[in-house]
């Protein structure tokens, strides 16, 4: 049914559970009639409010068009009137699953431009708490999107485990969700006392528990039926569009900032990337999960070499980065989240241009939908991993 | 609805009534940011706001009758949000959790942000914090739990803006208070 | 109906009932109709609660706490709060269809509860053809559902009313045919009849009394499979799946109607789990061939005292919960199936099987 | 009770299924009609073979209505298919216009 | 009257009604559920004629499947609403014929029943035929129709089918013509993946070490 303009299109609806009624107008001469369903900007399937119109012939979709911008806040505008501490308050917020990894971008950047040697310990922490934030991001993944296949238990599972974790950084940090730990230079305080030692225990707890995973939901037949050869993605398409992180990776690409281009200090330890093989949602599940796995075995490696010293440098009064530009990428949970940051010398940022990862994984979303059943469709949106704030900035 | 929002109810029905509209707030979360991570916290095994009857099981606006705004609200999303509230029927409780669905949060100067969803929609309980601990919704709730059994319908339904709860406005926040 | 009533009960042969040590006429049909009223409201509500406390325990929660002890008035409280909601038909509805769709599920599942035995004599009604009348009411509730999905007026309605149309009307299919294979293999259409005959089946040639379950270990999972998808209850519940359709067909009903649905769904998993008890798991004996203590006579089936009849009835109830926590279980542990991979579930592997069930069940009791 | 009332209900319920075969151009209601008529004479055979055979052994109208439903289940699904056939051909399920045939 | 006489006249004054309605509703889809309160007044009637086991396939039959595949089939095709779209012009017509046949069946039928030509029987003293007289009945003197209505039944299923669906199977060949036809050709471009949910083939060159 390829002309659509001879026919009047349903207003699509912007909100589930409304009374629009299902009136089969338009042209006589066409057997069917398209339906158009607006998945969001307030569906279940959606986590937030991420907005995808399809067009139904049946439960087939025939065309899956993302709408984004529910969630523009303006970072970016923001950004140019905070200074570069305050920064690390709001970039942490963009993407509310990964607080910790994005104001370290945003710290190395400015390391970057001021040239400031930040100390070894830092270093180290901050890996630590980018690997325990990654895996904070990633459970909360493997909750969400068994709940859109219709499994329930998961999340009250993962949640099990991300509150160990979010203790465990709370009491370094202060915070659950934005940790807002790193200044310019290092980080605001060094860990408390013990910490060392909960943490070892926690990745030993987490890690015990991951099998319970790998079983309930990965290895359940329906949940493979649900998502093997679902929604499969081929590399070059994937790299068209500039998708990164699982999504990337699940396609066989084995790309990771971490390991092709290392910051801090992971080009001194080993740095597993998992790959899928066909990039359907059960690969990109799969490397997830995995993602987990290889983030505990980071951490014990980064157990092992802590070294010690101190964690901060001492900052001037009042932070400026010299005039120029730089852009930082770093390995965000999601994919690759790089930072083009220009400063004219003065106290803020004169521009702070955010590639976020989510944005680019979601550009594969009318390339995988097209075609699809509409479970199917909602069983890829939850595997393309996104956080809407994170599209939207 | 109808009788009941005209007639004031005899006393024993009214603490029935309440009593059953206490314990069962089937909560619709409109999870819009960093908060609605913090709400589903707040739902699942370590706080577990299930076990006061808050069910977060309606998955539309019709079967819901706490609406839990949870995050930043912009200016695109805001009729939806309105409509969402148009959707849930009477008797409708409406709990604002956190800075930015209180009053914008850190996006107070940002040009795409309603600066608090009580613009839009009357708001019952106010809960502070970027993002709230689960603790303070579960502090929140039970405000809510508290004003509603004691609470007349045809009083609330005269007035819906009468009034609301901010928590920590003049005691510090109870932290873990949770019973 | 009353022609059927008393032609019921002039057929049926030696049962006799709880109600009969009554005088008169009238007041054993109201006996009956406040017991099968109860039996109606209760049990579902009974149901609901070991949802709630069972799905807690297995994601390490404690369920409702707060509303009556150990939190059991929960669906007590819920129904309060139903009854006093606001009662929104939207304005592109069909409103009459909208209004009366969720009596028209309600009602076909509070007519199964007349039939089902849940004790020595503790039955409605004992018909003749009692496991075919409660296939024929469940049957039935489907068009409630997709009158809800219609009149809605919704597209997330309508497609779950189409999608819960095709599922239960395909899965009638696998599950009539194993409930008929249990009839053939007990004789007798009636419900008490079932229970009867199971307290005297032996397996072929061994003379170890069993229930059916044993010999008919295929068509109880069968039923038990089909049973799910009857009720859309995980992993079987796409007609309400949230992730994709908000609500399936109950997205726009509020309060009492949507109770009324809510109500519909529970008491299917009780009578479903009741039939099941019945057809497989020998109703309210509590071992094979075993009288309860108090029955003595008759095989201890019938001729019980109070505590028999209590003790019966405990029973009875005891194993429609285990089933319960069965599909609770179920609903906690998978994920959706897909509309298709549901409709092959159901012509590839059910019907086939259950045909073959039949085949297999229906020689051996020729033979043996 | 007499045997009048059901056989009139039959009667009339099959001449209302007749002027909803005659009277309707939607086919889906014309099937539906004939689902009336079929059911009077389902009601007509119960209340002869009542009539006739008060015994309880012979069941021969029983069969029959028996045998008629079966039928019409048969019927309402290869109906069903050929209206959907016929609306995805034609995009219009009027019994009017199904006029390829006619000369 | 009896009881029973009441009862049924109940019962056919609800059949009868709803009958009417089914054919004189002008919303498609209220048509089908008239139809299916019909059918379940027509069990009713079964019940008073004691016929209870016709009464019960009656609703699992004609109630649980047919409406619903009435329902299913209107609710999958657009219905029209309103007298013009579903009546034509013979309405007229229509009423003349069977209000003729109702006035002469029913003259016919009081004269026959009032002669006492029919016997003396009232159908409500019967007791209706048991269920294992059915069964044996069915598979003694009636086993043929009966094997021969499963081959009609079979042969339904397959003919339904085949009709309902000339688009099906993975590979349809002569469906393709049908389907530019009428122009609701799915789109064929990017990956479709098989109703059974396994992957069509990948063009998956990439190697998995990385290409960055």
């Amino acid at each position: 049914m390829s002309d659509l303009d001879t026919k009047e299109r349903i207003q699509p609806a912007t909100a589930p559970g409304e009374g629009i009624a299902v009136q089969f107008v338009g042209d006589a001469d066409f057997p069917t009639q398209d339906m158009s369903v607006s998945i969001g900007p307030a569906h279940p399937a959606t986590h937030g409010v991420f907005r995808i119109v399809l067009e139904l012939d049946g439960e087939r979709v025939k065309q899956a068009t993302p709408v984004v911008g529910y969630m523009h806040r303006g970072f970016e505008k923001l950004a140019e009137h905070r200074d570069f501490r305050q920064i690390m308050a709001l970039v942490n917020r963009h993407d509310w699953l990964s607080g910790f990894s994005n104001e370290l971008g945003v710290a190395l950047a400015v390391e970057q431009m001021m040239e400031m040697e930040v100390p070894d310990r830092a270093q180290w922490i901050r890996m630590l708490m980018a690997e325990w934030n990654r895996i904070l991001n990633h459970l909360m993944f493997v909750g969400s999107y068994a709940l859109e296949l219709g499994a329930i238990t998961p999340m009250f599972y993962a949640f099990r485990e991300r509150d160990d974790i979010q203790h465990l950084l709370e009491s370094a940090t202060g915070g659950r969700l934005h940790f807002t730990y790193n200044q310019p230079g290092g980080l605001k305080i060094d860990l408390p006392k013990g910490f060392l030692k909960e943490s070892v225990q926690v990745s030993q707890t987490v890690r015990t528990r991951l099998p319970d995973y790998f079983d309930l939901v990965l290895g359940n037949e329906i949940f493979q039926g649900r998502t093997k050869g679902v929604g499969p993605l081929p590399p070059d398409v994937a790299l068209s569009v500039g998708a990164t992180g699982p999504t990337l990776q699940a396609t066989g690409v084995a790309e990771d900032s971490r390991v092709t281009e290392p910051y801090l200090k992971y080009g001194e330890i080993d740095v597993e990337v998992p790959v899928g093989e066909n990039g359907d949602s059960f690969d990109r599940f799969y490397c997830l999960l995995h993602r987990i796995r290889t983030s505990l075995d980071i951490i014990d490696q980064i157990h092992d070499h802590m070294p010690a010293g101190p964690v901060n440098t001492k900052l001037p009064k009042m932070v400026k980065a010299p005039e120029g530009a730089t852009y930082v990428r770093t390995e965000n949970p999601l994919g690759q989240l790089g930072y083009w940051l220009e400063s004219d010398g003065g106290r803020t940022p004169w521009r702070l241009k955010m590639r976020t990862p989510s944005f680019s994984n979601v550009q594969t979303m009318p390339y995988l939908m097209e075609g699809a059943l509409l479970p199917d469709a909602i069983s890829i949106l939850g595997s393309v991993f996104f956080v809407v704030g994170d599209i939207d900035r | 609805m109808g009788l009941m929002d005209q007639v004031e109810l005899p006393q024993p029905v009214k603490y029935v009534f309440n009593w059953g509209r206490k314990y069962s707030l089937w909560c619709f979360n409109f999870g819009l940011a960093c908060c609605a991570i913090e709400f589903i916290a707040a739902s699942t095994s370590r706080h577990d706001f299930i076990r006061h009857g808050v069910i977060p099981f309606a998955h539309g606006p019709r079967q819901a009758d706490l609406l839990v705004v949870s995050g930043t609200l912009t200016d695109k999303m805001a009729p939806a949000v309105k409509r969402l509230y148009e959707e849930m029927p009477e008797p409708k409780y409406v709990i604002s959790f956190g800075s930015c669905s209180n009053c914008g949060g850190p996006y107070w100067d940002s040009y795409s942000v309603t600066k608090g969803v009580d613009q839009i929609i009357p708001v019952d309980v106010y809960v502070p914090g970027c993002p709230p601990r689960p603790e303070a919704l579960l502090d929140g709730i039970i405000a809510l739990q508290d004003r509603i059994q004691n609470e007349s319908l045809k009083d609330r339904m005269a007035d819906r803006r009468k009034d609301p709860i901010t928590l920590g406005a003049d005691a510090p926040l109870a932290l873990g208070s949770s019973s | 109906m009353m022609a059927s009533l008393t032609h019921a009960t002039t057929t049926v042969a030696q049962t006799v009932s709880l109600f009969d040590g009554f005088d008169g006429f009238v007041l054993p049909v109201i006996l009956k109709l406040v017991f099968v009223l109860a039996a109606f409201f209760v049990l579902p509500l009974v149901g609901g609660y070991l949802e709630h406390k069972v799905m807690g325990r297995m994601q390490h929660r404690r369920g409702p706490v707060e509303a009556g002890p150990f939190g059991s008035l929960q669906l007590v409280a819920d129904g309060i709060k139903f009854i006093q909601k606001e009662d929104l038909i939207p304005s592109a509805a069909d409103r009459w269809v909208f209004a009366i769709a969720p009596g028209v599920a309600l009602v076909p599942a509070m007519l199964v509860f007349l039939v089902i035995p849940f004790g020595p004599g503790v039955f409605a009604l004992d018909f003749e053809l009692g496991l075919f009348y409660a296939l024929a009411a469940i049957s039935v509730s489907v068009l409630g559902v997709l009158m809800g999905g219609w009149a809605s007026a919704n597209k997330f309605s309508l497609i779950g009313g189409l999608r819960a149309g095709a599922q239960l009307v395909a899965y009638e299919l696998p599950l009539i045919i194993a409930a008929i294979t249990v009839a053939v293999q007990a004789g007798t259409l009636s419900l008490v009849g079932i229970v009867e005959s199971q307290a005297t089946f032996q397996l072929f040639g061994t003379g170890i009394n069993v229930w059916f379950v044993f010999p008919q270990i295929v068509g109880f999972a069968i039923f038990f499979v089909a049973a799910m998808a009857e009720l859309s209850r995980p992993p079987f519940d796409m007609p309400i799946g949230d992730s994709e359709l908000v609500f399936g067909y109950m997205t726009e009903y509020t309060g009492i109607k949507y109770a009324m649905y809510m109500l519909t769904e529970y008491a299917g998993m009780i009578s479903m789990s009741a039939l099941m008890v019945v057809l497989y798991l020998g109703g309210w004996q509590l071992l094979p061939g075993v009288p309860l203590p108090g029955c003595e006579a008759g095989g201890g089936l019938f001729d019980c005292s109070p505590t028999g009849i209590a003790l019966g009835v405990a029973i009875t109830i005891a194993k429609i919960m285990a089933l319960v926590f069965l599909m609770v279980w179920a609903r906690v542990a998978y994920p959706r199936l897909r509309e298709d991979q549901l409709q092959r579930v159901c012509w590839l592997v059910l019907v086939p099987l259950s045909l073959a069930n039949l085949a297999v069940v229906t020689i051996a009791k020729v033979v043996f | 009770m007499s045997p009048l009332g059901p056989l009139l209900l039959a009667t009339l319920l099959f001449c209302i299924g007749l002027y909803g075969v005659i009277a309707r151009r939607n086919a889906v209601l014309v099937l539906i009609s004939i689902e009336l008529m079929l059911n009077a004479v389902n009601i007509n055979l119960v209340a002869f073979q009542n009539l006739l055979f008060p015994d309880e052994v012979a069941v021969s109208g029983l069969m029959f209505a028996l045998f008629i439903t079966g039928v019409a289940a048969a019927e309402i699904g290869v109906g069903l298919a050929i209206v959907f056939n016929m609306f995805r051909n034609r995009a219009s399920i009027d019994v009017d216009d199904v006029d390829l045939m006619r000369w | 009257m009896t009881g029973h006489d009441v009862i049924f006249v109940l019962v056919g004054l609800l059949t009868a009604s709803a009958a009417i309605l089914t054919v004189t509703s002008k919303n498609l889809v209220h048509a089908a559920l008239f139809l299916a309160v019909t059918l379940a007044g027509v069990a009713g009637v079964f019940l008073t004629l004691a016929a209870d086991f016709l009464a019960l396939v009656q609703l699992l039959v004609y109630v649980g499947a047919v409406a619903v595949l009435f329902l299913f089939g209107l609710m999958l095709t657009r219905a029209p609403i309103g007298r013009e779209a579903l009546d034509n012009q013979k309405r007229g017509l229509a009423i003349a014929v069977s209000g003729g046949l109702f006035v002469l069946l029913s003259t016919l039928i009081i004269g026959a029943v009032g002669s006492g030509a029919l016997g003396e029987t009232s159908v409500a003293e019967v007791a209706g035929p048991r269920i294992e007289d059915i069964g044996i009945a069915t598979f003694a003197e009636w086993v043929l129709p009966f094997e021969v209505l499963s081959m009609l039944l079979l042969a339904a299923l397959i003919g339904a089918i085949v009709l309902a669906r000339p688009e099906s199977g993975e590979s349809g060949e002569e469906a393709e013509v049908t389907r530019i036809e009428m122009g609701d050709a799915p789109s064929s471009e990017g990956p479709q993946p098989l109703p059974d949910g396994s992957a069509p083939e990948l063009t998956s060159g990439q190697g998995t070490e990385g290409s960055s």
